[in-house]
């Protein structure tokens, strides 16, 4: 059997079926587990957080799970078992492996569980919906922006990206490269992408070695919150404080003290907390009946307003929220 | 009890013969070749990048090696002593999350760093204790003690972080500060290695850890306190990894319930790359320092070259095991003279 | 029980009605002894008496299950060897105990070195200290050389340059002598009469009963674990002293029969390791048994070893009737009908965690197997057939060997080997520390062997054996061949002389 | 009255063994699970349970063998990367199913070749050899693969990994494992070849004395264990449709933990099969029952630990106990008579 034959055999299978109604109730008394890629690690933890309070207004209940790796996708498939059994209403995924869930999630479809994932996606046919950070061509796109103007659209640049393998980081990165092809960066040169697997000696280490290879470099992308606050040490700490520019995604209590030192300018990200809250107000939307993750279906999020499933079942959160020194204590997470 | 000393032999002068100089060298080859290997891959990086050694670079090569160093000199002390200590990842997360917990309040930097130390401390008296007193295998009690400590580290911290920010400027000023090119950290290091190593040479308990490595029944037949001497090796091992958490703190700014996770592997590297042999009983901490100092490097040196990181992991584990290689065909060279010179004087 | 003790010093240390067990097996029964300053006593028995037991119970590793150790009269309880040590008792355990990693001198000042200021160790001191002892040994070691790699006679001299080290009261000793040929013993007795004069007590074992008459005053027989007599040499025959030990009259301790030699069954020519031994070329015959003598480091062990492949020879050849062995290949050997008793039966001849019938099974893997499987009760009775032939001490043959006594455990190793049936065999040391009723049995056996057409060649340190069982005698000096004599005319005096190189080859 | 003592002490002493110690705690872990867990005993759960439990009981067979004859590889779960990864490039390149799996297993007896030849003929630490190609292998298969992660595989072949026997608990892979694990049990307990292993892991140079082939031994091994990592790289490929250059990562500490526990000693020379796998599937089925039972990761992390350390300790104190019990029955007991000899 070759990679033609199953092509040939495999056709699209809807991942939903039935037909939505937009004006059913809210279900109560429901439970939704979260499953993110890895506990303890605060950007979930505050995720899950707004799941929970979102959870708890409407009257159902919470519950989160999930390995203490975020390279154990064994135990992830695991925990998406575990779900399972437990036989939970719903669950919120954000998924280590876009392969690796499938069977797991599949499995647990068919005993009739809601499956959203946030932040990271599986194969569409594993879910119901994804309910995605922002558009990946948003953030790709205005990282690059951000960048350019720092830097006054002229020198070498270089990515610190997470593990080679993560997903949404790899089509972040597309988009970037698609977005300086546009004639206004031609005198920026995209030199190297290295990758930290979003550990922080390791980021710190790629850092300096980019700094040390292109010593001409005028500024880094980092796409991933252990990356930029791992780079923005190594600057800090450095000679190149301030002279080399670093934007990317980070959260406001880590990059704090960068944007008050001088070692970063500004950098971007999404509330984690309205992403939890978003994909739990789906999961009860998707248990409820108000949608079933076909494009085109729109339902109300509470106070966040109202949404529309996007093409694959994506639902995007909006655009980042750029922060520099300016607006940066007026966050918290 | 009275020992034979020199007093009634005539202080002639004692004839040092070649045999002996043959097996010093034996023992300082081993330590040579590392650190011939290790400038080898400097000068070669240097001509591939004259970026490479500016002060900066020197610098950032000397920091890196920091923190390995210390832990592997304390793992060292363990692996003489013919056991090991695998949860000292475990032990550097969870002092550098105390020290860092302490400072966040806004604490004196001596304190926090002896409050790491200090906990270091007792999970190395917990696994000597384990080891020791229990006579359990030292390779299972430690593989259950990383998970433990780290268990308990996470449940601790949970999604905590401490983040530079949280911590006073001087701290964070001083884990990236030096004399000119040469950080504090690493002069802290090199105090505390040079201190084992002589320790180790010229001490009677510190004789003592090899002999026990080398051959515990006998170390026990000649009165040594086994246990008192294998305890005390644990909780050294365990001050450095609690010493070297805080130095992490320092250096990195940045602590959470992952910090050490997986740090054990790197450690046992650069031990046995250094030629500190499992079986106990040989070795050196300078060699293991230079495994350190090696290990390191090599990540600094691929990304220093332009290697893509694709592939630098595939680089890394190459190099390890042409090291030891290289090493052990070194050593075999020379014990196969040596035995051969013996044989005919003998 | 009451012991001769005599007037004049009282004992320096003693047992009084001492008893010790091992799970099941009593080692020792009510068991006392008495040592006096200035006296060589001999401690007696045969293997599995319970020799070992004592002397470490004296040394304070074993606590002793009832019964008192007396240091001057007062009963003391050592809590460990160090505590015996700092007693003023020194003590050669039976089995060398050295630090393979660490140099000479530190094997003998472990835990004791001088010191400089601030309790640093003086290395200068500590290595002059050593050569010093080396000399009063005669013998020339350097102190600087890790102990790893040396052969089983010279870590056996480090062991009594340590114990010497100390200046003890008490000197115990547990087979010394086990691993030396004739100089070093002589030297070391020389060192034993120099200590007695100086009044301290020593308390030596030995199975080379012609030993326990040339240096000891009063001997202790043990049987069994229990004490049986204490009583002064003087007066006694080496046939009573036996009577003690084994409870019955002894037969002919070199029962050789003569055999009418045949064909050549193994060949050794021209063989060859660079640095260790050269040229070395000589045959055994079927039914024959060829000694193979020489001093401690002739070079021996290291040729019995490359015969059989354990180690690469650089040159030469090796027959075994007439087909040549692969270099550096055991098992070829093994099938070719070799087998090798090495000398080291801890480090090389046994697996010391595993059973009894386990460890003899380990050379018939190949043999006692059923569908490719291990047929467990062949392997049984083939260990316990061999176990009950040798006459081996043991309470279970599940048990491992590491329980048995020295003696005991040359007897499983020889079982082990015997039970391959073997045209060739080559027995390193055979009978060390093996007492002499065993040794008589085992030099039957090696003589019945013969008879039966197996060819042996024997490499002894013990003069009188070689003399006593071979038909001709290969002697080794500096790694050649220096002299084959035959047995009509090896006398001590010729075989010494091509040992220590006076002789012409 | 001898005899009775002898045979309680023997029944005392089988007991005392951890192997099977660990066997009776998996067993009465299972009936309580069976009984008090919601969840855990219906089909679907224990075929996950199995399912997910199977790579570490893969490679555990091979590591059990290594590790009496007192050796390690560390980089099993490299190498099964390795092969998910080479599956997973020459799977894109449009090769059959068919064919990629032959040349992944034949992949991973050149993995497994490598590790024996650096033991074997330059008497390296294995421990030092496999940190080294664990590094090593890990990083061939990112060079191989890259960030690529291969899910379209044929759907039988997924199936056949995934699924289970019709309704019933046990997995379909799970089959072809037991007939492993009887070759396995075989191999080690039975044939002259385990005989050896026992004997090089206690002592290497009295085996080399016994004409032993240690280093053919040890080279076998490896290369065994190769092609185990191997297989269970593509099992795990198969099983979690998907293929990855960090597939199984830290796969190896697992594998050790569980054999660990199951009594298997790291000196050579001891424990068995049966030991470990039941260590496997204990801490298979601990993990399962405390997920179930809403035991946070961290709190499994902190057991698995205190149950290593127990499964060292236990032992141990039981040894104790019975030496002491043995000392006072040997007082009373009359000595054991030496067989009498017949020559
Ligand atoms: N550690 C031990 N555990 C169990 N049994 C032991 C132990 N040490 C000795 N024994 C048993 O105690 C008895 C006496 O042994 P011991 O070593 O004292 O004999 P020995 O007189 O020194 O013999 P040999 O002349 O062979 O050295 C033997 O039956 C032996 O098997
Ligand atoms: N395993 C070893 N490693 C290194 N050197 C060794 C080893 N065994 C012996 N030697 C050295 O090789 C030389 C020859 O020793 P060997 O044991 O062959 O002598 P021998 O005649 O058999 O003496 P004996 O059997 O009385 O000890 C000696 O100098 C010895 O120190
Ligand atoms: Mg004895
Ligand atoms: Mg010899």
């Amino acid at each position: 059997t070759t990679k033609e034959d199953v092509k040939s055999e495999s056709t699209a299978s809807a991942a939903s079926a039935g037909k939505a109604d937009p004006n059913a109730a809210l279900k109560k008394g429901l439970t939704v587990g979260f499953l993110p890629k890895q506990v303890n690690n605060p950007y979930f933890t505050s995720a899950d957080k707004g799941g929970e309070a979102a959870l708890k207004e409407l009257g159902s209940s919470y519950k989160e799970v999930g390995p203490s790796s975020a390279t154990d996708t064994s135990g992830q498939v695991s925990y998406v078992n575990t779900l399972t059994q437990q036989q939970v209403d719903a669950m919120a995924v954000s998924a280590q492996d876009p392969g690796a869930l499938c069977t797991a999630l599949k499995q647990a479809m068919s005993n009739d569980i809601k499956v959203v994932t946030y932040d990271s996606d599986t194969k569409p046919e594993c879910r119901n919906a994804f309910v995605s950070q922002a558009s990946a061509e948003d953030l790709g796109r205005t990282e690059v922006q951000l960048l350019a103007e720092q830097i006054g659209y002229k020198g070498e640049i270089a990515i610190l990206s997470a593990a080679q393998t993560a997903t949404n980081q790899n089509v972040w990165i597309d988009f970037m490269k698609d977005e300086l092809k546009d004639p206004k960066y031609k005198d920026i040169k995209l030199v190297k992408t290295v990758y930290g697997d979003d550990d922080a000696q390791k980021s710190f280490q790629q850092t300096q070695g980019l700094l040390q290879e292109y010593p001409n470099l005028k500024g880094i992308i980092s796409p991933t919150t252990v990356g930029i606050k791992a780079a923005a040490q190594y600057l800090s700490g450095s000679k190149y404080k301030g002279k080399v520019k670093l934007t990317g995604l980070g959260t406001p209590n880590d990059m704090r003290k960068y944007v008050k030192n001088g070692t970063v300018e500004g950098f971007e990200l999404w509330d984690p907390s309205k992403l939890g809250e978003l994909a739990a107000r789906t999961s009860v939307a998707l248990v409820s009946g108000q949608i079933t993750g076909q494009e085109g279906e729109t339902f109300t999020a509470g106070d966040m307003g109202e949404f529309t499933i996007g093409k694959d079942g994506v639902i995007s959160l909006g655009k980042p929220t750029v922060f520099t020194k300016d607006n940066i204590d007026q966050f918290n997470f | 009890m009275t020992v034979t000393t020199p007093q009634n032999t005539p202080v002639t002068e004692v004839p040092k013969s070649s045999g002996t100089r043959l097996v010093d060298r034996v023992f300082k080859m081993r330590e040579l070749a590392i650190l011939a290997v290790f400038l080898v891959m400097i000068v070669i990086t240097q001509l591939g990048n004259s970026e490479f050694l500016t002060e900066q670079g020197i610098k950032d090569l000397l920091l890196n090696a920091t923190i390995l160093v210390l832990v592997a000199v304390g793992q060292s002390l363990v692996v003489i002593t013919r056991n090991v200590d695998l949860s000292v990842g475990s032990t550097l997360g969870i002092s550098a999350f105390a020290a860092g917990t302490y400072l966040q309040g806004g604490g004196n930097a001596v304190v926090a760093v002896a409050l790491a130390v200090l906990l270091g401390i007792g999970f190395g008296l917990l696994n000597g204790l384990l080891v020791s007193l229990g006579q359990v295998p030292a390779l299972v009690v430690t593989l259950g003690t990383l998970y433990i400590i780290r268990g308990i580290d996470s449940i601790w911290v949970g999604s905590r972080q401490i983040t530079a920010a949280d911590l006073p400027d001087g701290f964070v000023d001083f884990g990236s500060g030096g004399l000119s090119a040469v950080p504090y950290l690493a002069l802290i290091a090199v105090v505390v290695l040079v201190a084992t190593a002589y320790y180790l040479k010229h001490f009677g308990s510190g004789r003592e850890l090899y002999a026990l490595g080398s051959n515990p029944e006998a170390a026990r037949l000649a009165g040594i306190p086994v246990r008192k001497r294998i305890l005390v090796a644990y909780t050294f091992c365990g001050a450095l990894a609690g010493l070297a958490g805080a130095l992490y703190l320092a250096r990195f700014g940045n602590v959470d319930s992952g910090t050490g996770n997986g740090y054990e592997l790197t450690v046992v590297s650069a031990v046995v790359v250094g030629g500190v042999v499992f079986t106990g009983g040989s070795g050196s901490v300078y060699g293991a320092a230079l495994g350190a100092l090696l290990l390191t490097s090599i990540n600094s040196v691929l990304p220093a070259l332009g290697v893509s990181s694709v592939w630098v992991l595939a680089i890394n584990g190459i190099l390890l095991i042409l090291a030891i290689a290289v090493d052990r065909v070194v050593a075999l060279r020379v014990a196969a003279a040596l035995k051969k010179r013996n044989a005919r004087h003998g | 029980m009451t012991h001769p003790s005599e007037a004049g010093p009282a004992p320096v240390l003693s047992l009084k009605d001492v008893s010790k067990s091992f799970g099941a097996v009593r080692a020792l029964r009510d068991v006392s002894l008495e040592l006096f300053p200035g006296e060589v006593h001999a401690l007696a028995g045969e293997n599995g008496a319970g020799k070992s037991t004592l002397i470490k119970t004296l040394a304070g590793v074993h606590r002793p299950d009832a019964g008192q150790v007396l240091l001057d009269g007062e009963p003391v309880l050592f809590h460990g060897p160090g505590d015996a040590r700092d007693a003023g008792i020194a003590v050669i355990y039976q089995e060398p105990t050295l630090f393979p990693d660490l140099s000479i001198a530190e094997n003998i000042f472990m835990g004791r070195q001088p010191r400089r200021a601030l309790g640093r160790i003086d290395h200068k001191a500590t290595h002059a200290a050593t050569l010093a002892l080396m000399q009063r040994l005669g013998v020339e070691l350097d102190p600087d050389r890790p102990a790893r790699g040396l052969s089983i006679a010279d870590q056996q001299i480090v062991e009594i340059a340590k114990a010497l080290s100390f200046d003890a009261r008490v000197l115990i000793m547990d087979e010394p002598t086990a691993a030396l040929t004739g100089s070093e013993v002589a030297r070391l007795f020389g060192v034993v009469r120099t200590l007695r004069e100086q009044g301290s007590a020593v308390l030596f074992i030995s199975h080379r009963l012609e030993e326990i008459f040339q240096i000891c005053r009063r001997v202790t027989t043990l049987r069994d674990g229990a004490w049986i007599s204490s009583e002064p040499i003087d007066g006694m025959t080496e046939d009573d002293l036996v009577r003690r030990m084994v409870g019955r009259d002894l037969d002919e301790l070199y029962p050789k029969q003569e055999v009418e030699p045949g064909e050549v069954a193994l060949s050794v020519r021209r063989l060859t390791r660079e640095g260790v031994f050269t040229d070395v070329s000589f045959d055994v015959r079927r039914g024959e048994i060829v000694g193979l003598a020489g001093l401690v480091g002739a070079g021996r062990t290291e040729v019995a070893r490359a015969v059989f492949g354990i180690d690469r020879w650089d040159a030469g050849e090796v027959d075994i009737d007439g087909k040549a062995l692969t270099n550096g290949a055991p098992s070829t050997a093994m099938s070719a009908g070799l087998a090798l008793v090495p000398e080291d039966r801890r480090a090389q001849g046994l697996v010391m965690d595993m059973s009894i019938e386990r460890n003899i099974g380990l050379t018939g893997l190949r043999t006692t197997v059923k569908a490719g499987l291990v047929d467990r009760g062949a392997e049984r009775s083939r260990s316990l057939d061999w176990a009950v032939r040798l006459q081996v001490k043991y309470a279970r043959i599940a048990d491992t060997v590491n329980t048995l006594s020295g003696g005991n455990q040359q007897k499983v190793v020889l079982a082990k080997w015997l039970a391959t049936g073997p045209k060739v065999l080559i027995v390193d040391e055979p009978t060390r520390g093996i007492d002499v009723g065993t040794k008589a049995e085992v030099h039957r056996l090696l003589s019945r062997l013969a008879a039966d057409g197996v060819a042996v060649l024997m490499i002894s340190s013990d003069l009188p054996e070689i003399l006593g069982m071979a038909d001709r005698v290969l002697v080794m000096h500096e790694g050649r061949l220096t002299a084959e004599i035959p047995r009509s005319e090896a006398t001590e005096e010729s075989v010494m002389a091509a040992a220590t190189g006076r002789a012409a080859a | 009255m001898a005899d009775s003592t002898l045979s309680r002490a023997r029944r005392w002493s089988a007991l005392k063994r951890w192997d099977s110690a660990v066997g009776a705690l998996l067993i009465v872990v299972l009936l309580l699970s069976f009984t008090t867990v919601d969840g855990f005993g219906n089909a679907l759960n224990l075929s996950f349970l199995i399912g997910n439990t199977l790579p570490i009981a893969l490679i555990a067979l091979p590591m059990t063998l290594l590790v009496v004859a007192g050796e390690i590889d560390l980089s099993v779960a490299s190498t099964a990367g390795l092969s998910g990864a080479v599956m997973g490039a020459l799977w894109n390149q449009g090769m059959t199913i068919e064919a990629i799996i032959p040349i992944c297993l034949l992949l991973g007896v050149v993995c497994g070749l490598i590790n024996g030849l650096l033991v074997t003929r330059l008497g390296l630490s294995s421990l030092a050899v496999t940190i080294g190609t664990l590094a090593a292998y890990r990083g061939i298969a990112q060079i191989v693969l890259g960030s690529d992660a291969v899910t379209d595989f044929p759907t039988q072949y997924l199936d056949f990994a995934a699924g289970r026997i019709g309704e019933s608990f046990v997995p379909q892979a799970f089959i072809p494992f037991l007939v492993l694990l009887v070759i396995a049990v075989v191999a080690l307990h039975l044939t002259p070849f385990g005989r050896s292993l026992y004997a090089i892991g206690a002592s290497e140079e009295a085996a080399r004395f016994s004409g032993i082939r240690v280093k053919r031994q040890k080279l076998l091994l490896f290369t065994v264990t190769g092609l185990m990592a191997s297989l269970t790289g593509i099992f795990w490929a198969l099983h979690y449709a998907s293929a990855r250059f960090d597939n199984a990562t830290g796969l190896e500490l697992s594998v050790v933990a569980a054999v660990l526990l199951g009594g298997i000693d790291f000196d050579g020379g001891k424990g068995t099969l049966g030991g470990a796998i039941a260590g496997v599937f204990l801490l298979g089925a601990l993990q399962n029952v405390m997920s179930l039972s809403d035991v946070s990761a961290q709190s499994q992390i902190v057991v698995t630990g205190v149950l290593l350390v127990l499964s060292v300790l236990g032992p141990r104190v039981a040894r104790q106990i019975s030496v002491a019990r043995a000392g006072r029955r040997a007082a009373s007991a009359p000595v054991p008579k030496a067989p009498t000899p017949v020559s």
